[in-house]
């Protein structure tokens, strides 16, 4: 049985006061902790990874098996890892900048192969550690330092690209929500297929959106929102287009289940474990 | 030496590659050594493609410009290659298509007659060239047996009946008595060398001349015990990996230097995380997209150098197929002893053309990294005499393995304290030492030619084939190192010892090989360079030659 | 000299290098020359960061372990940098916070007293300080007016309460003459420097240390008639750039080493394609994410040797904001001259520092590229006795502008004929001469200290700041080369005459000058290295060199 | 006025006899007098780039300006041209490999920001130059050179994609209806805006689709589709999803006007115009 207490590292948290960030650290350990509790998953097999970036410093404040990777990396990294030895339990952490922006060409596949692993973006609409840009989802107009006139981009929505990709599972939390977050995390780990968690995270230093999500953000799952009609998904998710106004819908918008990338590429095959080929009859060919 | 070159060639389409295989293994089962070299240019269809199958009855590594019989399925081989028939040499053409003097068969009627697909055409070839050569029929069919994959028996008849309407030449082929070996490209030796030593992932993104390995492997995945992945991109494919040996995978990728410079950003990450990893960077004419089926060696420098900041790493250049088994083995073995990239570099010319493979896989397998004893508390970066940290990988009970591209302390959490950089940057490049030890009991840097000879010719990768005959030829010596990084000084000034000319051979423009040397205090005295997209053929090497010795 | 250092520390979000910034412009308006340090970790908020200003009445470029003075916003400041105040220094605090010996001031009832944001403190401290050295009143509300932007009226109440409080030293800080000039970053420097070369163009995907230019030009985009673009990713930066450089733009792109790896296929395809671009990468502590605030010299080979094949390239490496400034310049009107690639290397501790700006702007303009004359059928790659083919832009009429990252003939037409290849690849090798009798105008290798010395230190980039102060106490020579690529062979022949013994400084574990100097038969008879993310300090540097002299 | 002799080069068509590339090969011809001739448009104007692959070869073929680049790279190519000098009429030509595969990020951003350039895919659904390998667009089980056993994955819908991403144009030719795909591409190019257009374009040699295509292939225009309707036009979009059979849609899917991204981001500049800005008194602001 692990405890919060083995579950946290000696590092030291530096995250800013009130950073959206405490938020998904804590439903992230609440979730292992159940997922062993519950589902018997032992501590050893879970792996996290992470990009680069304010986010990605959750993997130093979580004692399990870790990859910090390199910004707009986090989903080849999971897929070799959960390739590598799908008896894993792999959850990958992104941020927006690094998910949406250096990284969408890999996030796109990860959903399109339908890889069994979980992936959880940071979404702060914002480029926190490098202190403050705009990302693929900040509104329009936003002025940050690299567009102190204003953004002349309009965000992508991308609940709606990940559900055009061929995700299996399709979510949003919100930072401020941290139980039903939890619920989010658990449920995507238990998902066989590619899950998908966009969190609204505000950056409480470069981009301050709690009063927004307070008023706004809705629980689709009150709603009686059916997760398993594509349509209605793809409506829900229309509803709101990363403005600064309109209602936000969290909850699962989007389950169905395929099969997965490691089933069709890999069939009964770990490659961990699997011992070198014998070389002769290949080589007699060669005569 | 006893030998024989024969030209194939024709459109792409027309089976160019496919019938020099075939050749190649007709002679390889009368016992000759083979070098098969293949030029193609980058279309699928039309253009204009030649093989040159050299055989003799000793190792050789190099065709030559001129050749004893030429194979043509169309008018543009005659036109382009005539020149390079030796006297006495034939022409064998297919006389629907082809008008010229020699051996002309209605390859067409003959495939018509059995009711072959076009492609076939080739297959008429081979027959007509066993005519000629007075071949057993025996073996003609066994090897169209054995190499050609669909409608077997139509092959058969067709190379039957052109066997039978060609007139033994006479100059009847003898057996040369070695057993027959495998013949593998370069590209194919890397794969099999790679498998002997545990690999269990390919990961590849197409790109010439990189992707037969890709593809020999994919096709070979069941017998082979590997895994294949082609993803998204080579970013993905880098990341992929290095997921996968995070995870206790042995993994390799393959690419060629525009796919490569995509990979850089991994190869620092590599370094920092102390990821065993392999690349193979297969060289083609540059820069950028440059002439793409043509081969160069203009990457040394850039693949020396790739990646930000500093840290190990181990670029090995084989030369032969033999050098491409065995070193991509070391490459991966010594990857995961000591945590680091490795590189292999290799060119168009040794990836895609086919020798005699003379090597014993038996000797080589997967050496064990230095693992975890389970004892204690783990720490993926613990500070140890030798700078190596024993690996454990996710899912062993009790460890926590924490990898990552940040400056990090044991644990692997990051750090940003001076004291702790500096321990660590310490750590990881003190690996040094022992990996130099452990290199010392390899072979690594050869010398071919006469070995006390005072005129050297140094060079790199599949440039030594031309080199060794030459060298031969004109009572040189031939230096070529394996290694160049960490690069083998002991060795070299060994090799070098008594050598009064330095002459740097190399397919490139600058001379990179005389530039890396020069970093080491040895000097070429003149430089020898190609840089049209072609390999040194003996005949051009000793013609270039001619002006600096 | 008379000289004057200033410590502020505090945690992330106290606003010390705002107000490192403040006090540096109060000295600089006293007439002082400045070098101003900052060091923070990769965070937001909390954890410790800390400013040095140190001011002196000559140029300076470093500095000094020990201080005059220490403002500290929190005990941590005091905790750790105590060690630093020299005889006779003192501690101004924050008496509500701090705890220590020295003039504390209780800054939040300050505050209140004038409903001041909790940010004001440092206003504050910067009142105290100028009281403290009896500067004049006059100078210090200029000083705020100008460089705090918003509520300025509070600001300046605040600082004349804290300044009001504190009691003059006696140690009344002189006027040291010389008229206030620009206090620059680096990468300020090295954004004017392309500026007033012409650029039109800054693309750039954010990355410590170089995000600094993309935001300053920016904020400047009307001021200086700059577009700014910040794209998805590196490739794209880099792409984008080439696509509007072959349009006729003049661009610029900058990246620290991760970012520069993603970049180094386009390198190659501007190599090829002779699209003139300007990389600026501004290199942090790696392998990798490594240190990411923190500074070293670590990729000199990596971006002397990216991209593969072989093409001309420039290398600069400037060591001061003046060479910032005119080595960006020049970099651009080379790559535009000679339609090649061209690098700005700078550091964390150059681009982030912030100097007295000494340099002439007005000397420096945009230069012509070679154009064509609109006579005759336009050819992008026009064989020329120098190889430079006169460009053309797309919209130019009657001409046909074709680029193209495969090799190919006059026209930009993709080839594969050896012949047309060897020409080719000579015709961009080629423009080697011209480009090296063209920077045979310019200063390409500095020498400072003692000209005449025999003991001489060599370094590169910011390095220098520290070893000119040393050197010139130490009584030794200091060479330090401008440009990298061409190496200046002749310009360091003469800079090193009469060396015995060379010492090469650089912040990096390998000495990678030592290297490239090495590949020219330089040989440095030591090497003093650091790389724990720090610079030299003249303390630091001097007790490394303790132990080699 | 042009004529098609003033358009070819002296270069040798390289494609294979009865590849599809010669349909978009001629259609672009086609429209490029057309635009010429009906819009006024300079030759000199007009400028193509290229990735990687057969498609690509393109380039070579046409006697107008052109940036052959690397692959998967056409998009920032095409921006970085169209951002330095607006007044040009850009057409990229990309491969599904190049597009979809290596350069999928880009092709996302560049419909995200809607800038006003034209980009044809030559959708072979197929690597063609690298010999035949599966890409994004071919279909489950696709047996190519890297897949021999079958490809392991799903082909994604890359006209979904695009309207996900936010593009203002979005059609689909078909490389032996000729006369379609020369109106869809001058269609393209007269769009004020990001104009994606996707060429089925059978590949003779490694992935031969004629039959299908021949058989399968209608026009949404006969069909009374309202290009206008976005739900309409994903609708449409989703009625095949890339595998071998069901009926395939072509024509425009979608087309609506929004403001480009040099209106945004230039206003009235003119990058490859403008003269050095002043520095005095940004230095004064130094000091
Ligand atoms: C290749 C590369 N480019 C740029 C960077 C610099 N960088 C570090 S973090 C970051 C942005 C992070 O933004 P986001 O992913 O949204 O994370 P956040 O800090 O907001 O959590 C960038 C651009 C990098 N590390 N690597
Ligand atoms: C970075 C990089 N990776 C790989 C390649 C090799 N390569 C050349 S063309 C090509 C595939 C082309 O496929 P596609 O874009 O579909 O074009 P097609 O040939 O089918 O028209 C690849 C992978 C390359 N040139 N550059
Ligand atoms: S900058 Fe924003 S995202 Fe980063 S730690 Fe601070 S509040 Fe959190
Ligand atoms: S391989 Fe396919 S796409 Fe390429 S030219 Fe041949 S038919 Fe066309
Ligand atoms: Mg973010
Ligand atoms: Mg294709």
């Amino acid at each position: 049985m692990m405890g919060k207490k083995d579950l946290k590292t000696y590092a030291e948290n530096t995250w800013c006061p009130g950073c959206g960030n405490f938020g998904i650290l804590n439903a992230l350990m609440a979730s292992i902790e159940d997922l062993n509790e519950e589902d018997g998953i032992e501590p050893e097999r879970f792996v996290l990874a992470s990009g680069i970036g304010c986010h990605a410093k959750i993997v130093d404040y979580v004692n399990v098996n870790s990859f910090y990777s390199i910004h707009g990396r986090v989903a080849p990294t999971i897929s070799g890892i959960k390739l590598a030895n799908p008896e894993l339990v792999v959850i990958g952490h992104a941020g927006d900048g690094d998910a949406y922006g250096e990284g969408i060409a890999h996030l796109i596949f990860a959903a399109k192969r339908n890889i069994n692993v979980t992936f959880i973006v940071h979404d702060n609409r914002v480029y926190g550690l490098t202190t403050g840009q705009f990302t693929p989802t900040s509104p329009t107009g936003f002025k940050g330092r690299s567009t102190p006139k204003g953004s002349p981009e309009e965000p992508f929505n991308p609940l709606e690209l990940l559900l055009s990709a061929g995700a299996t599972f399709v979510a949003r939390g919100y930072t401020a929500h941290m139980k039903r977050l939890t619920a989010l995390i658990k449920a995507a780990v238990r998902h066989h297929g590619f899950s998908f968690i966009e969190v609204l995270q505000p950056c409480f230093t470069f981009f301050n959106t709690y009063k927004f999500y307070n008023e706004q953000v809705y629980d689709l799952f009150d709603k009686g929102h059916d997760p398993k009609d594509l349509g209605a998904a793809l409506e829900m998710a229309r509803e709101w287009s990363y403005g600064m106004d309109g209602r936000v819908a969290t909850g699962i918008f989007y389950q169905v289940q395929k099969p997965t990338y490691e089933e069709r590429l890999l069939g009964e095959r770990i490659p961990v474990g699997m011992n070198p080929g014998r070389l002769e009859a290949v080589l007699k060919a060669h005569t | 030496m006893k030998e024989l070159s024969i030209l194939m060639g024709g459109q792409a389409g027309d089976g160019i590659r496919q019938a020099g295989n075939t050749v190649a293994r007709l002679l390889n089962r009368l016992g000759y050594r083979i070098f098969f070299y293949d030029d193609y240019p980058s279309l699928i269809r039309g253009g204009h493609n030649f093989s040159i199958v050299r055989a003799a009855d000793k190792k050789i590594r190099a065709h030559k410009e001129n050749v004893d019989l030429i194979l043509a399925m169309n008018q543009e081989t005659v036109k382009r290659h005539r020149w390079r028939l030796k006297a006495g040499g034939e022409v064998i053409f297919d006389s629907g298509k082809v008008e010229t003097q020699g051996i002309g068969l209605p390859f067409k009627e003959i495939l018509r007659e059995h009711q072959g697909a076009p492609i076939m055409r080739n297959t008429a070839a081979i027959g007509a060239l066993a005519g000629h050569l007075g071949i057993d029929w025996e073996v003609v069919a066994e090897v169209i047996r054995d190499t050609i994959a669909r409608s077997k028996e139509t092959n058969l008849k067709i190379a039957r009946t052109a066997f039978e309407n060609t007139v033994d030449s006479g100059q009847k082929i003898d057996r040369a008595g070695a057993p027959a070996v495998p013949l593998l490209t370069g590209n194919e030796a890397i794969a099999i060398g790679a498998v002997k030593a545990g690999l269990n992932m390919y990961i590849a993104y197409p790109m010439t001349p990189a992707s037969s390995i890709l593809h020999y492997l994919a096709s070979h995945e069941d017998d082979l015990n590997v895994v294949t992945i082609h993803p998204e991109n080579e970013i993905g494919v880098a990341l992929m990996a290095l997921g996968a040996a995070y995870t206790g995978a042995r993994v390799m990728v393959g690419t060629s230097g525009g796919g490569f410079a995509l990979m850089t950003e991994a190869v620092s990450l590599a370094g920092q995380a102390e990821i065993p990893l392999v690349f193979v960077e297969c060289q083609r004419a540059g820069p950028s997209t440059g002439v793409p089926t043509y081969t160069m060696q203009a990457d040394l420098s850039f693949v020396l150098h790739s990646g930000h900041g500093e840290f190990l790493r181990v670029l090995m250049a084989p030369g032969d197929v033999e050098e491409a088994f065995y070193l991509t083995a070391l490459a991966l073995n010594l990857a995961w002893k000591f945590q680091i990239p490795a590189f292999i570099l290799s060119d168009k010319h040794l990836s895609e053309s086919t020798s005699s493979f003379e090597g014993d896989p038996a000797e080589i397998g997967p050496q064990p990294p230095i693992s975890w004893d389970g004892s204690g508390e783990y720490k993926r970066y613990r500070q140890t005499e030798d700078g190596i940290s024993p690996l454990a990988f996710p899912g062993t009970r009790d460890a926590v393995v924490k990898v990552t591209s940040y400056e990090h302390d044991e644990h692997g959490i990051t750090t940003e304290e001076p004291d702790e950089i500096t321990r660590m940057q310490g750590k990881r490049l003190k690996k040094l030492e022992k990996l130099k030890s452990e290199l010392g009991r390899q072979e690594l840097v050869k010398v071919y030619g006469n070995p006390r000879a005072e005129r050297a010719l140094i060079c790199w990768g599949s440039t030594k084939g031309a080199c060794i005959e030459v060298a031969e030829e004109l009572d040189l010596r031939v230096i070529q190192p394996l290694l160049l990084e960490p690069f083998p000084m002991n060795e070299m000034v060994k090799a070098l010892s008594g050598v009064k000319t330095l002459i740097d051979v190399e397919v490139n423009a600058t001379g990179q090989l005389s530039s890396l040397l020069a970093t080491k205090g040895i000097k070429a005295d003149r430089k020898v360079l190609r840089y049209d997209g072609r390999p040194f053929t003996i005949d051009s090497l000793k013609n270039d030659l001619k002006e600096v010795l």
